[in-house]
């Protein structure tokens, strides 16, 4: 019979070591350094955009919202996917595929949640005061305005960052304890204790971690439907191009569709940098494959039925927003984001694309920039052409927004170079579970 | 070897299933003080070791529950109560508006108060635990799995519990210091 | 079945830190929360009164002499401001008009201040038999009166809650703010 | 307003000097912190209660007629000008020049002292020098002059110092010198056809113009213009034509009436004229044609001889001796005469009386070379521009609102200018500087103002008659004395316009002839036909563009005559195509504040001081990008949409909405529920509720590239619209202020409760609450909401400080703002209303837009009332809500535009 020493000891030794080695590689530090210097620079557009205001953006009226909301509601799009990886997955009985995946799926959740918080903060012409938004007594005797879809969003994307975190973590203790116990310094093993907190794998305290952790992902689940990437703040305002019970979803697909490719990308890369082809298979990657492929076609039925409801509505507004976004002032972007999504996607459907990380990786890349596109051309669409014509206005950001965007791709990239690098960034107890 | 009686004795089991039949084992020969370590949870263990409780789940549910309501009851307060304000003429109490942030507030309060229940029941954080302080018990977050038999078990005798522990099939037998 | 938890728990004292810490805390905040509370309802921590160009006692004038305040601060019924006396109506009383001497204009320094970004009215106030002790105390007995309170949104709205006949019409924002 | 007596008025300004340190804390009061120090009077006059304004009946000088107003000053300072209504022009209205007036008064671009030769010298130098001055070497430039006592002055110098006085004034054709003043009634006509004429326009007659045009406006109005105006804008047949054009279809006119012979007319000119024939000969007696000012005088006469045959002469248009003074003997006097004068060098000395002959001057005519050659050069003005860079003497005047005057309203009803503030700067009087050169330097101007109307009253009753004068702000029973008019002799007819390109000029209807170019308010006020700010454009039909090739904004050279000039192009609608229109008043260079060098300036094609169209016009497209210019409104098109300006035939009703059902609570509105009805068939787009409610409630300027960003700050828009239609092009004025809805989108989309809804049905926004997440614009369906993206109360000079409304708070950066149905009025009638314990009275409230309306298209007040004047409105058949079909419930509703088809 074969032992656990001969099951269980490759994996380990190969997931634990990344984290433990001593001799890190050029490549991560090139990364890092990279990363490190646009995370600066997102730093310095901060300042001078709290110095001087939210002038310095290409913003106005009627186009209030800029860039800002646009890679706000992006980011949480993308969150939604790792959830959906490892959360609703792990509820899912009897499938252990995710186990390659969740970890840094969820890594990748945490990271853009709190990108997709930042944005709402710096976007308001008076951060200082941003607290007047949270329940807080003060001699003024005035609260928070909770009829207002805003407020709404700043209480689901806290719930949706603490609670993915807390998921995160607690999936993540029994795997600190494996690098406890392979860390060879007294100072690693007691740093590794400290956050295992003293993980020892006793049956009862698994037993009852089960509990708190599928608890947990369901309300992980819950929160990142319910959040839907911040649409309540666009369906639920008068604007003719908005003011639809279908946004939420739209956006909510597309999100899990977006996320899903940057999930592939992660998987790809970290797959080829650490030569994890026996922990992250062929058939990981045929399963991503499908998924983004379903993900794709859900969105574009999504995207249709708005189509459809916009036209079959009989309101003249509705109508002419799908006009402007199809040959109006951003006719370019709305059909480059058509195609970067749904052309490339097509490859999906041969299983031999599906397990070439070449061609997933080129979908993956295409599918990403696209969703962001459409969120550009969704935001803007709502505000640039109003009720009234005569407060019809056009919009072009400027540097300084492109550099917070930017910036938080460096700090996203930047803080995941740090996960990889010193967490486990494979669940290696569900492995040798699955393997079990 | 020092003098004084260990805390307990460390059983070691290439495999879970060998791991779980010598919990019930164990079990059977009326063993109290005993609990299994294993890298990964092994379906039945805890049960075969007498675990019943769905505490963690109740309380998360409870936790769930008790912040809809609460975050209910606030939003209600503050904006119908306290300083109500004719906004946009919508209903002063509007619960429809309320459900939302309190939806996603109960899965805050859900999830804290899961994991918090799980920690405090496991009596976690406890980094300090003598089995980790005994070398080979490193295997049990890799690739071996454990049965411990405290000394305080009344059923415990020095020689005795340590051959039945040997022909429970277990590779070694180890004594962890006091 | 009981866990295996032999006595060397290292982290209980850190455990039992944690607690006091937590309780330290709460009851610090609780402190803290009182004192500012007993702080409104008294008035806030009250300032020195300032260095005045001239030694007037209220006290004396609407204390002893018992002056209306209206006497001095006739504007209070007319407009928004109170106003201060021109320096001819104290002539009016200490100086004969044939002695009266060529005086300065005076510049006092303020006492009671209005909050920034609200309009207040003392007219209409006056109008509505709002004391002026309400806001400004008992004037009357202090020699170098300042005000008893802190204008703060929250004790205004106290008033402005209880007074109105109809809850709304004093509670509004415009009614302070424009 | 309080009565002013004399001594009053002295005793106001004694106590202003003593005020002056409280006057600079109070102009900081508006900005929230309160000051540390309090320093009351020494002796207090009664009608001052700090915090309350005052009221002063005064007036303000446009072109030398007089502009009748209150002035409001807070504490000394004056912060908003209202219109008279108790005056016989205007009726309380005012126009956009006017309630920027008090803006200029705070002007960084006025100047400090008196110089000369540029180093800083002393009034009482120039008042020694000056006798020596006078002498038949003399000459006075002026303006148009209206005020009796510049007038008195004037004829003394001419006649006892032997001194001539010359006229110019740019912006309007000066009466000839003896001919009477006509003055079209509009209320009274029941039919009115403007040949090239704009009475609605710009203008100092356009407030009484548009308040009798407002007594009925669905009247049939023809027009036919080379470029469109306001009053084609309205108009019922509206013809583009050439001005080169115009007299023709005059003369066809004239000979569908039996005057003259039929010149062959373009079918669209004979239907034109067939049309306008029918309406005027319809109602003989009250029907009126009128031939613009810019036109010929022949096409003038020709147009009173119709008007006599149609036995309009009298009852809807009358003539009366000319209410401007004019020197005798005509063009002798005109700017021409005097560089002649100079160049030959029979000038000694001149002095320049609120006038810029330097920069208004016509092609080819060398003013500044010319004057090179005067010995002694003196100009007097607010500030120290072109002509006073070519002086020895810069003397800065008063503002009207610092200064003792006198002056003639457009009917003649003469009033008293007072002070209701102390000179800011070390600044005279004219009448100061006209004393001096008569030699009593030391007159006080109050004086002389005094001796005036002393001549003209008897003693006994002077003071009396006096104080009433300045009590009312007008001198009853002054108006202009009635002349009947002969029919004149029907001019010979001229050759007709050889075709070809034409260019014609046209006053700026926001910075005139260049004199209002400093007030940043009035430069970023749109322009009513275009919505541009900033700059001026050379305006061309598409037609022609499209030959050229040209697009808006692409850069155009414009040159006639040997001059050119280099201008961006605009598109404009309803542009006659054989006809580009330049606009005066830009490329200001000296004194000119904010103003200098913005746009292009058309003066050097300008063919004489009067000119008002040039021919044979040439005009090609110059290389280089289009150059983004700062537009209001760049959308100026209704998309196909019928439900934004809703329109009616005459009679007919708007069908009433499908009421809205709606999921929400009935919300109870105790006492006055505020709401406003704005009449779409009475707005002509004039622009003064724009700039009233920028004074009223201190919404700062934002600058040119600001605007072109989609940043600027008017509570109040006027939207535009032009719809091509069978019968014409059709042009629609929008005022859009907050709509104040009941089910108002913006509140609940904001998270702070920084705009709520109050009792009064008010949608309230709380600047110190705003945290600036512009949730509610993004959420406001009108997009009525304006943001602060950068400190823009901040940016404006310091000197505009003290123009601040006291009652209103003042915006920060990052925080939204919007129209509050001037929620400070409101305030201070319900705390009145409270005092005495009474409701409010109808009326007792009105905002700033509906004051300054000369057009009355706004009513305001209590629609709970039933009798009230707003709720009456909203039972008119043309009633309609904006929008209303999203359940919104705006408390701002419209009257639909009539319009026969």
């Amino acid at each position: 019979m074969s032992t656990g020493a001969e099951i269980f000891q490759p994996i380990t030794v190969q997931v634990a070591d990344i984290a433990l080695a001593r001799r890190v590689r050029r490549r991560w530090w090139l990364a890092l350094a990279l990363s490190g210097a646009a995370t600066v620079a997102f730093v310095a557009t901060v300042v001078w955009l709290l110095a001087t205001g939210v002038g310095i953006w290409g913003i106005n009226i009627p186009v209030n919202w800029g860039l800002a909301i646009v890679n706000s509601i992006w980011w949480a799009g993308l969150a939604t996917a790792g959830t959906l990886i490892s959360a609703l997955l792990l509820l899912v009985p009897g499938q252990q595929w995710r186990s390659a995946l969740n970890r840094f799926a969820e890594a990748m959740t945490v990271l853009a949640v709190a990108m997709a918080g930042v944005f709402p903060i710096l976007h308001l012409g008076r951060p200082e005061a941003v607290h007047w938004m949270l329940p807080l007594p003060s001699t003024l005797g005035v609260w928070p305005q909770f009829r207002s879809p805003l407020t709404w969003d700043v209480a689901s994307l806290l719930a949706y960052l603490l609670v993915s975190l807390a998921f995160w973590y607690v999936g993540m203790i029994p795997d600190l304890a494996t690098l406890r116990d392979r860390a060879g310094g007294a100072r690693r093993r007691r740093a590794y204790n400290r956050l295992a907190l003293g993980w020892r794998g006793s049956a009862l305290h698994w037993a009852r971690w089960r509990q708190a952790y599928r608890a947990a992902a369901l309300m992980a689940v819950l929160a990142a439907t319910l959040h839907s990437g911040g649409a309540m703040l666009f369906a639920a305002g008068p604007s003719a191009a908005w003011h639809t019970t279908g946004l939420p979803p739209y956006l909510l697909a597309s999100g899990v569709f977006s996320g899903l490719a940057v999930v592939l990308l992660l998987t790809l890369s970290l797959r080829a940098a650490f030569g994890l082809g026996a922990v992250i298979t062929g058939r990981h990657l045929d399963i991503m494959g499908r998924l983004l492929l379903v993900a794709g076609l859900a969105f574009l039925y999504g995207a249709a039925t708005l189509a459809f409801g916009a036209w079959y509505s009989g309101d003249p507004r509705q109508a002419q927003f799908l006009v402007e976004r199809a040959v109006g002032a951003h006719a370019v972007t709305t059909w480059a984001a058509m195609a970067l999504m749904f052309v490339p996607l097509q490859a999906l459907w041969w299983r031999r694309a599906r397990r070439a990380p070449a061609v997933l990786a080129a979908v993956a890349l295409a599918v990403v920039p696209g969703v962001w596109l459409d969120r550009y051309v969704l935001v803007l669409g709502g505000l640039q052409r109003d009720y009234l014509p005569s407060r019809w206005g056009e919009y072009a950001p400027t540097a300084a927004e492109w550099a917070l965007f930017g910036g938080t791709l460096g700090a996203f990239a930047f803080l995941f170079l740090l996960f990889v690098r010193f967490l486990p960034l494979v669940a290696m107890f569900e492995i040798r579970e699955a393997t079990a | 070897m020092n003098t004084a009686p260990p805390a307990a004795l460390l059983a070691s089991f290439p495999d879970a299933d060998s791991l779980l039949a010598a919990a019930r084992r164990a079990r059977q020969e009326g063993y109290e003080c005993i609990d299994g370590h294993s890298p990964f949870p092994v379906d039945g263990l805890a049960e075969a070791l007498g675990f019943d409780e769905r505490r963690v789940v109740l309380l998360a549910g409870a936790g769930f529950v008790g912040g809809f309501s609460l975050a209910l009851l606030a939003q209600w307060w503050m904006n119908a109560v306290d300083y109500p304000l004719n906004v946009g003429g919508r209903p002063l109490a509007a619960w429809v508006a309320f459900a939302y942030p309190a939806f996603e507030l109960a899965c805050l309060a859900g999830a804290v108060v899961g994991i918090a229940a799980m920690l405090l029941l496991n009596h976690l954080p406890r980094p300090g635990h003598p089995l980790l302080d005994v070398e080979p018990f490193r295997r049990a977050s890799q690739d071996r799995f454990f049965l411990s038999i405290a000394t305080v078990d009344p059923r415990y005798r020095p020689r005795r519990t340590e051959a039945f522990l040997r022909d429970l099939g277990a590779r070694q037998v180890l004594e962890v210091p006091p | 079945m009981v866990s295996f938890a032999p006595g060397r728990d290292h982290l209980a004292p850190m455990r039992a830190g944690l607690v006091t810490a937590a309780k330290a805390v709460t009851a610090a905040l609780a402190v803290v929360a009182v004192a500012l509370a007993a702080a409104w309802s008294a008035g806030g921590i009250p300032r020195p009164p300032p260095v005045q160009p001239v030694p007037f006692s209220h006290a004396h004038h609407a204390g002893a002499l018992g002056l209306d305040c209206r006497f001095c601060h006739s504007d209070a019924e007319r407009g928004p401001r109170a106003g201060l006396p021109a320096t001819e109506v104290c002539m009016s009383c200490h100086y004969p008009v044939e002695v009266r001497p060529e005086v300065p204009a005076l510049r006092w320094v303020r006492t009671a201040r209005l909050p920034d970004f609200t309009y207040f009215d003392h007219s209409v106030h006056v109008a509505a038999a709002v004391d002026c002790a309400a806001c400004h105390g008992a004037v009357a007995e202090m020699a170098q009166p300042v005000p008893p309170r802190p204008f703060t949104m929250l004790w205004c709205l106290d008033c402005h809650r209880q007074r109105a006949v109809e809850r709304a019409r004093l509670e509004h924002c415009y009614a302070c703010h424009r | 307003m309080p009565a002013i007596a004399e001594a009053g008025a002295l005793r106001r300004r004694e106590f202003l000097r003593g005020m002056a340190a409280s006057a600079a804390t109070a102009a900081l009061a508006g900005c929230g912190r309160s000051p540390v120090g309090a320093v009351p009077y020494v002796e207090r006059p009664e009608e001052v209660v700090p915090g309350r304004p005052l009221f002063y009946a005064t007036a303000i000088p446009f072109a030398g007629f007089a502009q009748p107003v209150l002035a409001e000053t807070h504490m000394g300072r004056p912060t908003k000008l209202e219109g008279n209504p108790d005056h016989p022009v205007g009726g309380g209205a005012t126009d956009a020049f006017t309630q920027a007036a008090v803006a200029a008064l705070y002007g960084p671009e006025r100047s400090r002292r008196p110089l000369r030769g540029g180093v800083a010298a002393a009034w009482a130098d120039f008042a020694a020098l000056a006798p020596e001055l006078a002498g038949p070497g003399l000459r006075v430039l002026t303006g148009a002059v209206g005020s009796p006592t510049l007038v008195r002055q004037l004829t003394a110098l001419v006649e006892e110092a032997g001194a001539r006085w010359h006229v110019h004034e740019p912006g309007l054709p000066p009466p000839q010198a003896g001919r009477p003043s006509l003055h079209p009634r509009l209320d009274a006509a029941g039919a009115v056809v403007c040949l090239d004429a704009d009475p609605l326009g710009p203008g100092p007659a356009q407030v009484a113009h548009v308040r009798a045009w407002s007594a009925a406006p669905r009247r049939p109005l023809f027009v036919a213009e080379p470029t469109l105006s306001p009053t084609g804008a309205v108009a019922r047949r509206r013809l583009a034509a050439p001005a080169g054009r115009v007299p023709v279809l005059a003369r066809a006119l004239a000979a569908e009436l039996g005057l003259g012979q039929a010149p062959p007319l373009a079918d669209d000119e004979a239907a034109w004229v067939a049309e306008a024939v029918a309406a005027l000969a319809a109602q003989p007696g009250e029907s009126l044609l009128l031939a613009g000012p810019t036109q010929p005088g022949a096409i003038r006469d020709l147009a009173l001889a119709v008007n006599a045959r149609l036995g309009n002469l009298g009852r809807t248009l009358l003539a009366t001796e000319p209410v401007l003074a004019m020197p005798p003997g005509g063009d002798e006097f005109s700017l021409a005469a005097l560089v002649e004068d100079m160049r030959g060098g029979r000038v000694r000395a001149l002095l320049v009386l609120e006038a810029n002959p330097a920069y208004t001057q016509p092609a080819g005519l060398d003013f500044a070379a010319a004057a090179r050659r005067v010995p002694w050069r003196i100009h007097a003005g607010l500030c120290r521009d072109e002509t006073a860079a070519l002086c020895h003497w810069h003397l800065p005047l008063h503002h009207p609102l610092e200064d003792w005057s006198d002056a003639r309203a457009v009917d003649g009803t003469a009033g008293i200018i007072q002070p209701v503030t102390r000179p800011l700067h070390e600044s005279v009087s004219a009448h100061a500087v006209l004393a001096a050169l008569l030699g009593e330097p030391g007159a006080d101007p109050r004086e002389v103002v005094r001796d005036t109307w002393r001549r003209r009253w008897d003693e006994d009753d002077f003071e009396a008659r006096w104080r009433r004068a300045l009590h009312d702000g007008f001198v009853a029973d002054t108006g202009a004395a009635p002349l009947t008019l002969a029919p004149p002799p029907l001019p010979p007819p001229e050759p007709d316009e050889v075709g070809g390109l034409e260019a014609v000029f046209r006053p700026d209807p926001c910075v005139w002839d260049g004199r209002f170019a400093a007030v940043p308010w009035l430069q970023e006020l749109p322009k009513p036909l275009t919505t541009l700010t900033w700059t001026n454009v050379v305006a061309l039909g598409a037609g022609l563009a499209g030959r050229l090739g040209v697009a808006t904004g692409d850069t155009v050279e414009v040159s006639a005559a040997g001059a050119a000039v280099a201008a961006p192009a605009w598109i404009m609608p309803g542009q006659a195509e054989a006809s580009v229109t330049l606009f005066l008043g830009y490329g200001r260079r000296n004194g000119a504040g904010v103003g200098r060098g913005r746009g292009y300036d058309a003066y050097p094609l300008r063919p004489g001081p009067q000119g008002w169209r040039v021919a044979g016009v040439r005009l090609r497209r110059l290389d280089g990008a289009a150059a983004p210019l700062p537009v209001i409104q760049p959308h100026q098109t209704l998309a196909g949409l019928d439900d934004i300006v809703r329109t009616v035939a005459p009679g007919a009703a708007v069908p009433p909405p499908a009421a809205a059902a709606s999921l929400y609570p009935e919300w109870e509105y105790p006492g006055p529920a505020w709401g406003m009805v704005i009449d779409l068939d009475r707005c002509t787009g004039c622009n003064a509720c724009v700039v009233a409610c920028q004074m009223e409630n201190a919404v700062p300027t934002v600058g040119p590239s600001e605007v072109a960003k989609g940043r600027a700050l008017h509570w109040l828009r006027v939207d535009l619209y032009y719809q091509e239609r069978p019968e014409g092009l059709r042009t629609y004025f929008q005022p859009v202020p907050c709509m104040h809805c009941e089910k108002a989108p913006c509140e609940f989309g904001c998270p702070v409760n920084a705009t709520v809804h109050g009792p009064e049905g008010l949608n309230q926004m709380v600047y110190n609450r705003c945290i600036g997440t512009r949730t509610c614009s993004s959420y406001c369906p009108y997009k009525v909401r304006r943001f602060n993206f950068r400190d823009y109360a901040g940016a404006m000079p310091a000197a505009y400080a003290p123009l601040r409304n006291p009652d209103v708070t003042v915006r920060a950066q990052g925080v939204m703002e919007k129209c509050t149905y001037c929620t400070q009025r409101i305030a201070a009638a319900r705390i009145e209303a409270r005092k005495d314990n009474r409701p409010i009275r109808d009326g007792e409230v009105r905002t700033a837009c509906q004051q300054a309306c000369p057009a009355r298209a706004i009513v305001f007040g209590d629609l709970a009332d039933p009798g009230s004047a707003v709720a009456r409105a909203r039972d008119d058949r043309r009633h309609y809500g904006l929008l209303a079909h999203l359940g919104t419930r705006p408390r701002t509703t419209y009257l639909a535009r009539t319009e026969a088809r």
